[in-house]
């Protein structure tokens, strides 16, 4: 019987699971398909004024940072589930890597790789800054190397001779007492509801363009002449509770407000309004913070039809407004659409490979109700946002909760 | 004898403002060279003396910087800080330093930007001296 | 507890105005409690001594110091190498422990960093209020161990002065409670009362003499 | 005994081109103590390491500086490599070259590479050896509260073979679980049953607790149960003791009665539609009234509301501001309901209700109609305001706990998320906490249960001895670091037999040094943190090599 444990996914819900289970000794691999773990969160921003507004983003990195140096915890980036044997307390797991032509464990990040790389834009990549792993990236798709070509400029350049382009994809086998899927969610795509002009318009972002910003540039401003934001739309409910998403996601009524709160905070003389169906303000401690923000963030119950693009470059926004019972037109500089969480578009495979359900709305289905970290295999348990949207407090729970499952199985395996 | 200097001396709390300071220089977000990071495991650890021996080693400006409020890891550590630093004006005004040398600011770990505004600001206003 | 607090620096820099070396002693009794001259006291009033008279470009050399308790002789005497180094010495005590370094140190001048204010105890975090003023004459028996001497605004020994707010805060600060109703309803709580029919008569603050003594008796 | 500093610097793989390693090294040769400089390339690798072990070795090196990258990325690893050269894990001081000088700046930054090191050299010159040893725990876990979250906890930690005490209030196990007839997924027989039975919980009703003291792994607990009082020692504490419902009439302008029926009632009448003399033609519900950011009251109407329509068959109205659809499956519900017929009105404006012809009427704004409208319900099914348990408040002063900016348990804070409380192991589940719906409650149990299991399963836990330590000679039993600490890690204890001093919990204290800062006697110390070291760091500044 197998006392280690296998988490799929390196989100926050990950990222929990992995912890809880390796400060219980149990050896956890922790298996992720990008190259670093840390999934959304990592690239999330704080959204504080001049307080902490609890959005939770400041969690995650001393959480990756806890993963990467526990000496239970082997992360296998570039990773992913090929196939699975076994039972209970006896899962062979199949994984397969894709060929680590710069090993983050030989990386030492100093850049000197990117800085000869003869590619524009360059083959190998800096990590994010908020990488865990930190280390650099090659792009098979841009590598003179692997395309065939004669350039070794990297190869040789590399002070800890890290790369080695004679990497092939690798086969591992794992075996493990117990499993656990956590891996997260996909970000509604926006360009889907083209009447709000995602993609078309540089000024029209959704919340994961907003998190980008902050995280990077600290403060928000017109993607398409860099002023500040004089009036700004938030649009709720993008990718929820409509004819295909029958679920709320949970996430975007307070990260909205929250994003609202801050831009007022950075630019006191900004107008911000908020398109919502029904606001979701519940939860610790965001009641209060809610009321603070309806003294200057206007609410109007009712979303947009459409935006269009003026000839001065502004958006207008074609709306109903709800409890006024009028249509209008109103323009705006930024319109932040509100996406939401939507199932990973792939989780189908997985659940094929692992023999697990898929629910109605293509999340990972739980069990039961009350247990909602169980599937329909035993040994076999869901962590965070693939069983359903969760925040990041909410995903953090979900993922200790599964790690307590998957607990009680190694017990038993004892 | 107290030498001046133009060194800013930044207290950082290691679970926001240091990281902050990391991802600014991952991002390559080039600041003032001026600044002496010492990290500290909260803010709320800096006392007084170390504040005023900054200054007695001649630095042009000292930084508390802690978490957000309401997002410390201990709690109070933060706001104890802040009023730590407030008081610390007072003993500064006593002995004639300009007490805009000393500043409390909260950043979060990825705010890097926040974090070289901080320390742009505070070389700024310390030049003339 | 003796409770004191720190004298602006200015007036503190007046005294040693001069001096180039000195010592700063500090008490590790009452005043390190109440956050006025202890260790972390001295610390603070030396740096900033320092920062100043470099700030005016004086000399100024500072020796550090802080002892068990400054108002016991022996105790004192454990200064004695450093007061010899220096011209004049600061002390953070309480007026009790200026006067013991003074006496025993006869030939150097002693000036005192602290007001010593009152007597009392910590009401919350950095927080300290005056309970007794030492009058000779303890009634707290008599009036449920609150003394009106020191919270009643008035000292009123007989009851209320008649201005107590709504809600029974004092007519002087609303932020304080009056004395007599704390008074009326600690004894209401011990069903005593009757005492608050009691008649005192004017306190006779000439039942000690001042400048106090006291001799135990000598087992 | 002389001090033997060995500097290691890295560059990096000679990446850092604007500091002039032969420069740094050839001026940290001069600083005191210092007895060796090594200029290194990949110090993070393995071979980096094991030629830096070779060196301490050789160089017979105590104190160990590293000038490199980050130590958020390899101070773990610097630190076993010592251990691993027989030195203490504590003698290692980091210089961040990297990410914040190198990286940082522009242009040559060889001084500033040079005065990090410097203050590292002078830093570590104070650095004292921190042992870990083991500290005993109780393996005993207290649960307080005893409806579905305190009973789960019990069972959940039974199962993993902890003992615990489950201590009610009331007179029975159970809690508000009685109300959730609505809700069969919660077995509260089955369990209540499996408590009984289970040799590993003891159960204490019409208990409660007194007085409480101590620290994770060794609380002392008094527990009032009738007359008697108990003392007991627990390693660890968890806190489910749910919330209170509280129907305020003044939010619906009427007294409640037979027409404002409670959900109890309304639980009452669904298990016996056959008492009632005449099936209500119309129920309704108000929502977002008595509080408008709650989640409970609107999760247990949309079931209710479903309830209603297959049992009674009436007419259903909810009334409400925003429906509180943020929780796992309750779109789904809401859909269902509006399938079923359930009328969901809702206001801007809080409706007028008041009782006429023996029914209540309820006037209102639909906004979705844009209209007035007035709709008479047989019973109008009030919302609950979701209070605090009655007593939390006393409870968490018992225990020297935070509470909440609303009264419940577990202070506003996102690394406390999702059942930590500031003192370590005391764990808050459930809707102690806040408005948790049942699923979220039973994740917080989950996480709780594992959480505590990671404290006490060993029986032992390793600790740092004595990193923050009060100097028990120069401690002046002032009491602040007791008052400040956030974390209730200090306690006064009696170390001969004439004076109690201020000493601080090996296993309960998280580091923040906030007690070391504030002490008025500097009788604290932090190993690592500690004022000569930092101070030492201070004085290195500006220092011209």
């Amino acid at each position: 019987m197998e006392t280690s444990s296998l988490v799929i996914g390196g989100g926050v819900a990950g990222v929990a699971a992995a912890l809880a289970l390796a400060d219980n000794g149990s050896q956890v691999y922790l298996i992720e398909t990008e190259p670093s773990i840390g999934g959304w969160a990592a690239s999330f921003c704080c959204k504080a004024t001049d307080v902490c507004t609890k959005c939770s983003v400041c969690v995650v990195p001393q959480k990756l940072q806890q993963v990467a140096i526990h000496p239970h915890i082997s992360i296998l980036t570039d990773s992913m589930v090929a196939g699975l044997s076994g039972g209970i307390g006896n899962f062979k797991v199949e994984v397969l890597q894709k060929p680590q032509y710069i090993p983050p464990e030989r990386c030492i990040a100093c850049g000197m790789c990117a800085e000869v790389c003869p590619t524009e834009p360059k083959a190998i990549r800096s990590p994010s800054p908020e990488a865990v792993p930190y280390s650099y990236v090659l792009d098979e798709s841009r590598c003179l190397r692997l395309k065939g070509e004669t350039c070794d400029l990297c190869r040789d350049i590399c002070p800890t001779n890290a790369i080695d382009f004679n990497h092939e994809p690798e086969k591992k086998e794992l075996g493990v007492g117990a499993i656990i899927v956590a891996t997260g969610f996909e970000v509604f795509d926006a360009r889907e509801m083209g009447c709000l002009g995602y993609g078309r318009y540089p000024n029209v972002l959704t919340g994961l363009d907003l998190e980008r910003i902050f995280n990077r540039e600290g403060y928000l401003k017109l993607p398409s002449n860099g002023k500040d934001p004089k009036k700004v739309a938030f649009v709720q409910c993008i990718g929820s509770r409509d004819e295909s998403h029958g679920y709320c996601s949970q996430v975007c009524c307070k990260y909205a407000i929250r994003f609202a709160r801050l831009i007022k905070y950075q630019n006191p003389n900004a107008e911000v309004t908020i398109f919502y169906i029904d606001l979701q303000t519940a939860g610790k401690g965001f009641a209060q913070f809610y009321e603070e923000c309806q003294k200057n963030i206007r609410f109007v119950r009712g979303l947009p039809v459409e935006v269009l693009g003026t000839s001065s470059g502004e958006l207008e926004v074609r709306f109903e407004n709800i409890s006024e019972g009028t249509v209008k037109r109103e323009t705006f500089d930024v319109v932040a659409l509100s996406v939401g969480i939507s199932p990973k578009k792939d989780s189908w495979d997985l659940a094929r490979t692992l023999g697990i359900n898929l629910g109605e709305c293509g999340f990972f289905d739980a069990k039961e109700p009350l247990n909602s970290n169980e599937t329909n295999v035993e040994g076999i348990f869901l962590a965070g946002t693939c069983q359903g949207p969760r925040d990041i407090p909410d995903s953090i729970a979900h993922g200790m909760a599964a790690a307590q499952s998957a607990m009680e199985v190694l017990e038993r395996c004892k | 004898m107290i030498r001046g200097n133009n060194k800013i001396v930044a207290f950082c709390c290691e679970n926001s403002a240091y990281l902050a300071a990391d991802k600014a220089g991952r991002m390559r977000l080039h600041y003032p060279d001026n600044v002496r990071i010492i990290r500290v495991p909260c803010v709320g650890r800096v006392d007084l003396i170390h504040i005023l021996k900054a200054f007695e080693k001649g630095a042009a400006g000292v930084l508390l910087i802690g978490c957000h409020e309401g997002a410390c890891q201990h709690l109070t550590g933060n706001t104890r800080a802040k009023e730590r630093a407030a008081y610390a004006r007072n003993l500064l005004k006593e002995v004639g330093i300009d007490e805009a040398r000393l500043r409390m600011a909260n950043i979060a770990p990825d705010m890097a930007q926040q974090f070289v505004r901080e320390i742009e600001d505070m070389t700024e206003k310390t030049k003339e001296r | 507890m003796i409770i004191a607090e720190r004298k602006p620096l200015e007036e503190i820099r007046g005294m040693i105005a001069g001096y180039k070396k000195i010592l700063v002693a500090g008490c590790g009794t009452c005043v390190t409690i109440c956050w006025a001259g202890g260790e972390k006291e001295v610390g603070i009033l030396s740096s900033q001594l320092r920062l100043a008279s470099s700030g005016e470009g004086t000399e100024l050399s500072i020796v550090e110091a802080c002892i068990e308790r400054q108002c016991e002789k022996e105790m004192v005497e454990e200064l004695r190498d450093k007061v010899q180094d220096v011209e004049a010495i600061v002390s953070m005590a309480c007026g009790i422990g200026v006067q013991t370094i003074a006496d025993v140190f006869e030939e150097k001048p002693v000036f005192p960093a602290l007001n010593t204010t009152f007597m009392g105890m910590p009401e919350a975090e950095g927080v300290w209020t005056e309970k007794c003023r030492s009058c000779g004459d303890c009634m707290l028996y008599w009036t449920g161990g609150i003394c009106p001497v020191v919270r009643c605004a008035k000292g009123l020994l007989n009851g209320p002065c008649g201005g107590t707010r709504k809600g029974g805060s004092c007519e002087i600060d609303p932020e304080k409670d009056c004395a007599w109703v704390l008074i009326y309803r600690r004894l209401e709580k011990q069903g005593r009362l009757d005492l608050m029919r009691k008649y005192y008569e004017p306190k006779n603050y000439r039942a000690v003499k001042r400048p106090g003594k006291i001799e135990a008796l000598k087992a | 005994m002389q001090i033997r500093i060995g500097v290691f610097l890295c560059d990096c793989g000679k990446s850092l081109s604007n500091i002039d390693f032969p420069k740094v090294s050839e001026r940290a040769e001069k600083l005191q103590d210092v007895v060796h400089v090594g200029l290194h390339s990949n110090l993070c690798l393995k071979e980096g390491i094991e030629e830096m072990l070779s060196t301490i070795r050789d160089g017979a090196i105590d104190r160990v500086v590293i000038a490199a990258c980050s130590p958020k990325l390899k101070e773990d690893a610097f630190r076993n490599a010592l251990e691993e050269a027989g030195l203490n894990s504590n003698f290692l001081s980091l210089a961040n070259i990297r990410e914040q000088c190198s990286w940082a700046h522009e242009g040559d930054v060889t001084e500033k590479a040079l005065e990090l090191t410097a203050m590292a050299v002078e830093r570590a010159r104070f650095l004292k050896p921190l042992v870990k040893k083991d500290v005993p725990v109780n393996k005993e876990v207290l649960v307080v509260g005893g409806g579905f979250a305190g009973m789960k906890v019990a069972l959940d930690l039974a199962n993993l073979g902890l003992r615990t005490t489950l201590v009610e209030r009331g007179l029975a196990l159970g809690g508000r679980l009685e109300g959730f007839e609505t809700n069969p997924a919660v077995p509260i027989n089955s369990m209540r049953k499996a408590i009984e039975e289970n040799r590993d919980i003891e159960v204490l009703t019409s208990a409660e607790l007194t007085r409480g003291e101590g620290e994770v792994g060794d609380f002392s607990i008094r527990i009032k149960k009738g007359d008697e009082e108990l003392s007991r020692s627990f390693g660890a504490i968890i806190f489910a003791t749910g919330y209170r419902p509280e129907i305020s009439p003044g939010d619906f302008q009427l007294r409640p009665g037979v027409n404002l029926i409670s959900q109890e009632k309304l639980t009452e009448i669904l298990k016996a539609p056959e008492r009632l003399e005449l099936r209500p033609k119309t129920i309704g519900f108000v929502l977002d009234v008595s509080d408008e950011n709650c989640r409970l009251p609107t999760l247990s109407a949309l079931n209710d509301a479903l309830a209603v329509k297959e049992r009674l068959g009436s007419e259903v109205y909810v009334f409400c501001k925003s429906l509180k659809v943020d929780s796992e499956g309750v779109e789904e519900v809401y859909r269902e309901a509006r399938d079923r017929g359930v009328v969901f009105v809702k206001f801007e404006e809080r409706p007028r209700i008041c009782s006429e012809d023996g029914r209540v009427k309820v006037e209102l704004n639909d906004i979705l109609l844009g209209d007035e409208i007035t709709v008479f319900c047989d019973f109008l099914v009030a919302e609950e305001r979701i209070m605090p348990s009655e007593g939390t408040e006393a409870l968490s002063s018992i225990l020297k706990m935070r509470i909440d900016s609303r009264g419940f348990c577990q202070d506003e804070n996102v690394h406390l998320y999702p059942v930590s409380c500031e003192r370590k192991g005391i764990f808050c589940v459930g809707a102690c906490r806040g408005d948790l719906d049942i699923a979220r409650a039973s994740t917080d149990v989950a996480a709780a249960v594992l959480s505590t299991y990671e404290l006490l399963a060993s029986g032992t836990a390793i600790v740092e001895a004595e990193r923050v330590k009060v100097d028990p000679e120069k401690c002046r039993v002032c009491l602040t670091c007791i008052r400040v600490c956030p974390h209730g890690a200090i306690r006064l204890v009696r170390v001969d037999t004439e004076r109690e001093v201020a000493q601080i919990s090996d296993l309960a204290c998280e580091g923040c040094g906030i007690c070391a800062a504030i002490c008025p006697a500097k009788a604290i110390d932090f190993e690592g943190y500690g004022d000569e070291q930092i101070l030492a760091e201070v004085q290195a500044i500006g220092e011209s090599l």
